[in-house]
């Protein structure tokens, strides 16, 4: 278990909606849910996961923190936002899953090799070191995050997309070199930084 | 503008349906004068456009009857239909009131012959049948109307259709050249009983109310449940006129939504349970009934309703809020969504979907007095006066989302506190 | 009075001039049925009509009219003629309408007409203005039972409608329970905040009214009387009696709450479980700070669990839902959310059920963190130094627990409404048959009557359903069989404290109503105003004891010498004793065995070879009779062959007309009214229960005059069965046809 | 007449060389004739949008997008930012709300937003280009201009999500909007009318990471269109654009199914019914030849 974990649960014990409500975004809004089910019914991916959002809504009243926590439901969100428009609490549900998955991410406690937890993270990187994203840099890493060999499988999957994509200029095999960046990156970087710090005190990460 | 027609110790009672006609009766009973005015053409409101009530599966048309001929019977009360309320000034004791008199182009001569409606070519939608079926533009209500006169719709006025009508008129009873008319009256207090209208189902769009045509509302089925209605009480579909076996019932169409109404509507899980009777009363054991739902909120003795409900095994439940609707090639509805007692997705296919929609306060979208104060939703929840300096009382579903039994004792306690203003307002004059 | 002169108008509009032969019409009014004046008018309702009508009983002194035209529910504004006696011969909705069109059908639908006009005749000849009951009364004071938010709302506002009321409240002081709640539900938006429940301020309203008496430590130990003229003893309870005196009565005697020792599976007994009230105590000795146990204890957990003891289809709790449990619940888990927003609060409930604004309630208690769990509780235990909560959770769908400091139970309303008068009826009859026992059970049950009315039929207003004394209809909420007796409040729903205050509103009314009406010698609903009532021949009375056992209000009691003594007051002019009477001593000035009887006799019964059948039809006037009416409007066609007359109620159809009819050679008798058993529409109670068991007992009459059985039948007829309607006239006619004529055609 | 000047943001895809980049001439030349004048946002950032949550904290993310309001703000006074790209839209806007309603954030933004020499007021207002082109515009003006009209054409307007929830164009429905249909028959094409996959979504934020799952969605848009009629799909949503056309090859090989349906973004469509070129509607850019708006453009 990861000491950030360790410390949130001495810290909550097991009042678990308290821990979302502090610390996840949008998390206050769990406890209002109704359990209508209609972001279950609504969500495209529903017919993949394990925990509609309003059952993970369900759980955190119950304090089911490590089924919540470790589920891979919440990370099948593709912020369609078909939940939100037809919540009837109007319950900012995407956000909250995102928070949820943000939050488990950060505890290190999300499942491991969950394939968008991973590629959120490339993205970010991605993003944070030029403050716009490099779609090609970005794919590569996508296709290289398990590995050499896995990667050129993957690559060799997708090969006809990608010469598909670069034969209509719409993937430049030379952003490889360079490509875009922002001009003031640094002062991006230090942002960020800045808001990772107020958002930890905030959340009670550090005092 | 014509003279003043009551006096400072008349009750006026705006609005003709169950409400309404129960303060001004209940007032007149006590031998109060009271002017009773209706919007519609005839008094009986929503109640009257329903097939049975719940729980006792008894008709609305019976206690209209009753309520008709106490109307008939007393002196005190003064019906307008076709009148609206465009102004109150004054206070408590005092008001001064501005009604509009719509022209019904046929006066008190009718006798409900029908022979203007023979005459008549234009169709309009007929609003007492919720626009589910055509009725001739000169054209009775409905069969229990009040007063018993026909109505010409001034969509034919000016047109050969207006003349034919009067052509076939032997009683003098068309009169072609009624003009609208603004008048002033006098009224101590103010019984407010606008009740309610169903949430506009069209706006709940993952259920397509607009787009298919076997998504209809809980006050249309009542309609299609009636003898009286455009299917002759066959509960056929609107796309092809199949029957409709396999019944979806959605609650809370509307109703418990931040989208559409904050407020739970009280009425729609029984009503939907009643029509699930109806849906057995059509096809025996072969029908089919399907309620999804939230809460089944149900409360007091209804709860045996519910019981008796649950024990018919045509009719299912699921708790789920509908996601969607999808419409298959043959007009048949498939909805989708997860019933939460357990996590059971579904894709269920109905014949016909009833939305059991909302009540939304009349209030909303007609001019109230100022001083009524009304509450997040736009029922009238008191008055912005100081207690007791106030004079003009919410009634019905006006005041709240409730049931006809509840409305009927909402309006017989408004009534009593309108007959409390002109009691003590006679006082204060030495009337008494 | 004025000496009796007749008339007849007979209108030929609306088509009855181009369909019938009017001038036979007039002759047979004049001829047969004897009318001192007839006249023929093309449009009897216009201006002109009515001015012509009306001249007649100004300069020619006519007393009776009958208007041969529409049916008696149409053109009712035109046709309003106070000061006469008035029948109406249907010819329009009853004969032109419904008949077939063509030449083939105009001999039948002329003798249609003709019979009509004969009918209305005859009618007019027997029927009398209603006079009005002279006993009048005078008293508008009102008796209101029970102090809580109902009784002390029922009085206050019946006070400063500017009528007196006597409160009488059995405990010391006022309030009920609504004045043990620390808060109530809010009634105000936002709907958010439980809110002060403002029982000590209308308490101290109505101790302080100048007409309002407040009888504190008293029970009712009589009630005798009618509206306008009730008679009570009051108790107090030194055993003082003060008799008093009241125009109406309000009932308003609350609930007691389940007793929680009854669900010892959700803990009910043990120590730190508690009902709502048991919440509020400790709530109220909080007084707005941290809650504790009785052991002093601060309770950082709570679970409410809904429905404790209701809804309940075992048989063994309560079967209905209380209605307020929800709400009341969300409010007391706010008391601890709002005293610390640490407390743990959970609700586990089936539905939750808070209707109309309640739902902004629920949202505010959500925002405050109390968790709401769909489950269904199994078993409380004790656990460690709290209780530990066996559940269903409903939506997880597996077994779970919950451990708390405390555990409330939302239990329900048990109605405080008296003596159960069908079990009081039980017993007097085997009381009467001599049972010991059952006179003690008997005078045990008297002990916890509320009204301790004398009346013949049980010493409380009779109850709907589990005890509570609600109104058996949609559309008439304040009905009761106890007429000016309302009941108001819990007992006879059970209900919140906003409803409780509309419910009490209203019933005040009513009761002021009653009273009023009674002054008058009028009718109280659903015969409003009517000033007819029974007048009894006591001289020819049997005291056969029928009408008082059978009058669905009680409004018949028995002298010493077992005669029926009729309290008008009381009487809803249904015509049920009338019905009942075997002797025919009971008569309404405008209903009686004449008025009817004299119709039935006035038709002329073509004889066995015309092929031309005669059907009677009595059919109620409340729903049968305006579904005939309204096949008519719809132009649905039914056979010529029958004769309708309304009745006010089928219970008050007597058997001679059943008879009578036979023996003057029609050929069967259909009678139509509404539906009946637990559902019943019938607004008299039980006239269509009350016909349907006299006419079972007919059999042995028809046999004995050789006819069938089924030449008398009865049919139930709700409002909107127009085209059924016409359906069985038409199968019954084509019945009878076929089992031929009636073998006593002829005799006569 | 005068120009009406926007602050444009064209994210990530419309970079040169990436998925969106052949939309940014057809933007160009749609614009023009429509007297819109988009003023790129000097040194504009990502805007983190579907997936950056995972690592990004909200803070983080909202603190993205407001150093591009405050640029505007800054630099561009007056002007309405204004993306093509339906995640660059949502996100800015979510931000804008969000700061608007709530001032513990706003402070905290401004006071990370400060490390970058930055602040941000909340005068901005974040738009889709669509919405200017309704709102602004309106359909007779966006017909003004038609010199092609692409008769004969039958297309499915495909909405997408994130230009339909949770903001969506003022007025329209989240389950049936109809600006895109009216768009279509603005540039003189037949709307398939009842394409009921209309708004599902195309799963493009999980294509890389749950391509199966995605590429479902993919096929029942793609279908439907087929069962539709239609030519073609058009899309407002750049992400959904590419989403859609590039996997069809993938499901082809995956499920054997025989998918080739074209799929644009509207500016291509207005661009060539106002008269542009292929090359100007950047139809070389479209990995599923548009054979029909093809043949138009080049008569």
């Amino acid at each position: 278990m990861s000491e950030l974990n360790q410390k949130a649960v001495a810290k909550y014990q097991n009042n678990f909606l308290k821990e979302v409500e502090e610390r996840v975004e949008d998390g206050e809004w769990v406890s209002m849910c109704m359990q209508c089910g209609v972001c279950a019914g609504s969500c495209p991916l529903g017919p993949h996961w394990e925990h509609s959002p309003q059952k993970i809504f369900r759980m955190i009243m119950a304090g089911k923190r490590d089924e919540v926590l470790t589920s891979d439901s919440v990370w099948m969100c593709t912020s369609c936002y078909s939940c939100i428009v037809r919540c009837p609490r109007k319950l900012p549900i995407t956000h909250i899953m995102h928070g949820i998955a943000h939050y488990a991410h950060r505890l290190g406690v999300a499942p491991k090799g969950q394939p968008t937890r991973e590629l959120a993270s490339v993205f970010w990187k991605n993003l944070v070191k030029t403050g716009r994203v490099n779609e090609l840099k970005f794919s590569l890493a996508v296709y290289f995050k398990d590995g050499f060999s896995q990667g050129i499988k993957n690559l060799l999957g997708m090969q006809g997309i990608a010469l598909g994509l670069v034969k209509a200029k719409r993937l430049n095999p030379m952003e490889i070199i360079g490509g875009h960046k922002c001009k003031d990156v640094g002062g991006i970087q230090k942002m960020l930084a800045k808001a990772k710090e107020i958002e930890d005190r905030r959340q009670g990460y550090t005092s | 503008m014509t003279a003043s027609i009551a006096t400072s110790q008349t009750i006026l009672v705006v609005g003709g349906g169950i409400s309404g006609m129960t303060a001004a009766l209940e007032a007149a009973e006590c031998g109060k004068q009271v002017i009773l005015v209706e919007r519609n053409a005839t008094l009986g409101g929503r109640t009257a456009l329903l097939y049975r009530y719940f729980p006792k599966m008894c008709h609305p048309t019976c206690g209209m009857e009753i309520n008709l001929r106490r109307i008939k019977a007393n002196r005190n009360v003064r019906v307008m239909t076709m009148t609206e309320v465009l102004d109150v000034k004054g206070l408590r004791g005092d008001y001064t009131v501005k009604l509009r008199l719509s022209p019904r182009y046929v006066n008190s001569n009718c006798t409900a012959c029908g022979e203007c409606a023979k005459a008549v070519d234009a169709e309009i939608d007929n609003p007492y049948e919720y626009n589910l079926a055509k009725t001739r533009a000169a054209y009775l209500p409905h069969n229990m109307a009040y007063p018993m006169h026909y109505v010409l719709d001034p969509s034919i006025i000016g047109t050969p259709d207006a003349d034919k009508a009067k052509a076939a008129c032997k009683y003098d009873a068309i009169e072609l050249d009624m003009q609208e008319e603004i008048v002033e009256i006098k009224a101590g207090a103010i019984v407010w009983a606008t009740g309610w209208k169903p949430y506009d189902a069209a706006r709940i769009q993952p259920y397509g109310y607009d787009r298919f045509a076997n998504v209809i509302t809980s006050v249309e089925f009542e309609r299609l449940a009636s003898p009286h209605g455009p299917t002759g009480g066959k509960l056929l579909r609107p796309s092809d006129g199949k029957e409709a076996k396999n019944i979806a019932f959605i609650q809370c169409a509307g109703s418990r939504d931040e989208n559409h109404l904050r407020h739970c509507s009280r009425i729609c899980c029984m009503a939907s349970l009643k029509q699930t009777h109806y849906v057995r009363e059509a096809y025996g054991d072969s029908a089919k009934s399907t309620i999804y739902y939230i809460d089944i909120r149900v409360i007091d003795r209804l709860e045996d309703f519910y019981l008796q409900v649950q024990q018919d095994p045509t009719v299912g439940f699921i708790k789920s809020k509908v996601a969607k609707i999808v419409e298959d090639k043959e007009s048949n509805l498939v909805l989708h969504g997860v019933d939460t007692e357990g996590y059971h997705r579904y894709a269920t296919t109905h014949d016909l979907v009833v939305l059991a929609v909302g009540m939304e306060p009349e209030t909303n979208g007609i001019k109230l007095p100022d001083d009524i104060l009304l509450d997040s939703s736009g029922f009238i929840e008191g008055s912005n006066l100081p207690a007791g300096t106030e004079g003009i009382y919410g009634a019905g579903a006006s005041s709240s989302p409730l049931d006809v039994n509840r409305s009927v004792q909402s309006a017989t306690a408004a009534a009593l506190r309108a007959i409390q203003v002109v009691h003590k307002t006679s006082t204060v004059e030495g009337v008494r | 009075m004025a000496e009796m002169k007749t008339a007849a108008y007979i209108c030929s509009g609306c088509g009855l001039g181009d369909k019938l032969d009017v001038p036979q019409l007039a002759k047979i009014a004049q001829k047969e049925g004897k009318m001192a004046l007839v006249r023929e008018h093309d449009f009897l309702c216009n201006a002109e009509g009515v001015q012509m009508i009306r001249d007649d009983i100004e300069k020619e002194a006519v007393t009776h009219i009958c208007i041969a035209a529409c049916s008696r529910r149409a053109k009712t504004e035109a046709f309003n003629f106070p000061s006469v006696a008035m029948t109406r011969a249907n010819l329009r909705e009853g004969v032109i309408w419904v008949v077939s069109e063509g030449a083939d059908h105009d001999e039948v639908r002329q003798e249609m007409a003709d019979d009509y006009v004969r009918m209305g005749c005859a009618e007019l000849k027997k029927a009398k203005m209603p006079e009005g009951n002279p006993n009048h009364t005078h008293l508008k004071n009102l008796m209101v039972v029970g102090g809580g938010v109902s009784g002390m709302t029922a009085a206050f506002e019946a006070a400063e409608t500017g009528y007196e009321v006597i409160l009488v409240e059995k405990q010391a002081q006022l309030g009920g329970w609504a004045d043990k709640l620390w808060k109530r539900v809010p009634f105000k938006a936002p709907y958010a905040e439980p809110q002060d429940t403002g029982i000590a301020e209308l308490a101290a309203k109505v101790s302080s009214h100048p007409l309002i008496k407040v009888c504190l430590n008293t029970t009712v130990a009589e009630t005798s009387g009618a509206p306008g003229r009730f008679a009570i003893k009051l108790a107090q309870e030194s055993g003082a009696i003060t008799e008093v005196s009241a125009g109406a009565i309000v009932q308003a005697t609350g609930f007691t709450t389940y007793d929680i020792a009854k669900l010892p599976e959700l803990g009910g007994g043990l120590e730190n479980v508690v009902d709502h009230a048991g919440l509020e105590v400790l709530a109220r000795a909080a007084n707005g700070g941290a809650i504790k146990r009785t052991d002093g204890r601060e309770i950082k957990s709570v679970v409410f669990l809904q429905c404790a003891g209701q809804r309940d289809d075992t048989g063994q709790h309560l079967p209905y839902c209380s209605g307020h449990c929800c709400a009341t619940s969300i409010k007391q888990a706010i008391y601890f959310k709002d005293a610390n927003p640490e407390v743990s609060t959970v609700v586990v409930y089936d539905d939750l059920r808070v209707p109309g604004m309640g739902e902004d309630f629920y949202r505010s208690a959500q925002h405050k963190g109390v968790i709401f769990a769909k489950g269904k509780a199994s078993k409380v235990e004790t656990a460690g130094t709290g209780c530990r909560v066996n559940y269903r959770d409903l939506i997880l769908d597996a077994d779970s627990i919950l451990d708390a400091d405390l555990v409330v139970l939302a239990t329900g309303q048990v109605p405080s409404s008296g003596v159960n008068v069908v079990e009081w009826d039980r017993l007097t009859k085997e009381a009467d048959g001599g049972s010991v026992e059952a006179k003690q059970q008997k005078s045990e049950l008297k002990n916890i009557s509320i009204l301790n009315l004398t009346y013949r039929q049980g010493p409380d207003v009779p109850k709907l359903k589990y005890g509570f004394a609600d109104s058996h209809f949609i559309c008439f909420p304040y009905e009761t069989q106890r007429t000016g007796i309302y009941t108001a409040g819990p007992v006879r729903r059970p209900m919140d404290i906003l409803q409780a205050t509309e419910d009490a509103t209203g019933a005040a009314l009513k009761a002021i109503q009653a009273a009023e009406n009674a002054s008058l010698g009028r009718a109280a609903h659903p015969r409003a105003g009517d000033l007819s009532y029974p007048i009894v021949r006591l001289e020819g009375c049997t005291q056969c004891k029928r009408c008082t056992v059978e009058c669905p209000f009680g409004a018949i009691d028995e002298d010493e010498k077992r005669f029926p003594v009729f309290n008008e007051q009381r009487c809803r002019r249904c015509g049920t004793c009338m019905g009942a009477c075997p002797v025919r001593v009971i008569s309404f000035e405008n209903y009686s065995v004449d008025t009817v009887g004299n119709q039935i006799k006035a038709i002329e019964i073509p004889d066995e070879f015309s092929e031309k059948p005669r059907i009677l039809v009595l059919a109620c006037e409340n729903d049968a009779y305006p579904a005939l009416d309204m096949a008519g409007l719809s132009r649905i066609v039914y056979s010529a062959f029958v004769r309708i007359i309304p009745v006010r109620c089928l219970g008050s159809v007597n058997t001679i007309w059943i008879t009578d009819a036979l023996n003057s050679g029609y050929d069967g008798v259909m009678m139509m009214g509404c539906k009946k058993g637990d559902e019943y529409q019938c607004h008299f109670v039980k006239g269509s229960e009350l016909a349907g068991y006299r006419m079972s007992k007919i059999g042995d009459t028809l046999t004995g005059m050789g006819l069938e059985p089924e030449r008398v039948s009865t049919f139930e007829v709700a409002i909107t069965d127009n085209a059924k309607v016409a359906g069985f006239i038409n199968d019954y006619v084509a019945q009878l046809v076929e089992m031929g004529p009636s073998p006593m055609k002829g005799f006569n | 007449m005068a120009k009406k000047n926007y602050a444009f943001y064209p994210g990530c895809s419309s970079q040169k060389g990436a998925s969106a980049s052949n939309f940014v001439p057809s933007i160009g030349v749609m614009c023009d004739k429509l007297d819109i004048q988009l003023n790129e946002i000097p040194d504009w950032n990502c805007c983190s949008a579907s997936i950056g949550y995972g690592e990004g904290g909200q803070l983080s993310r909202l603190v993205l997008n407001a150093r591009n309001l405050a640029l505007v703000e800054q630099n561009m006074p007056g002007q309405d930012l204004v993306s093509g790209c339906p995640a660059c839209w949502l996100a800015t806007r979510e931000t804008a709300e969000k700061l608007s309603e709530v001032d513990s954030l706003m402070a905290d933004t401004n006071e990370a937003l400060k490390e970058a020499g930055l602040n941000f007021k909340g005068t901005v207002k974040a738009r889709h280009l669509v919405e200017v082109l309704i709102e602004d515009v309106g359909f007779d003006a966006m017909k003004a201009p038609v010199v092609k009209p692409l008769e004969g054409m039958k297309i499915a307007g495909y909405v997408g999500c994130q230009t339909n929830r949770p903001f969506g164009i003022a007025g329209e429905s989240f389950e049936n909007p109809q600006y895109l249909d009216k768009m279509i028959e603005t540039v003189g094409a037949e709307a398939a009318t009842g394409y009921e996959q209309k708004i599902t979504c195309c799963g493009g934020a999980l294509a890389f990471s749950e391509p199966e799952k995605s590429q479902k969605q993919i096929r029942d848009i793609v279908e439907s269109a087929y069962d539709h009629g239609a030519d073609m799909i058009v899309t407002p949503c750049q992400l959904c654009q590419a989403n859609v056309e590039i996997y069809q090859s993938e499901i082809n090989k995956k499920k054997g199914t025989k998918l080739a349906m074209p799929v644009v973004y509207y500016s291509q469509l207005m661009t060539v019914a106002y008269g542009g070129n292929a090359k100007q509607a950047g139809l070389d850019g479209n990995i599923l030849r548009p054979q029909k708006l093809l043949d138009i453009a080049t008569k």
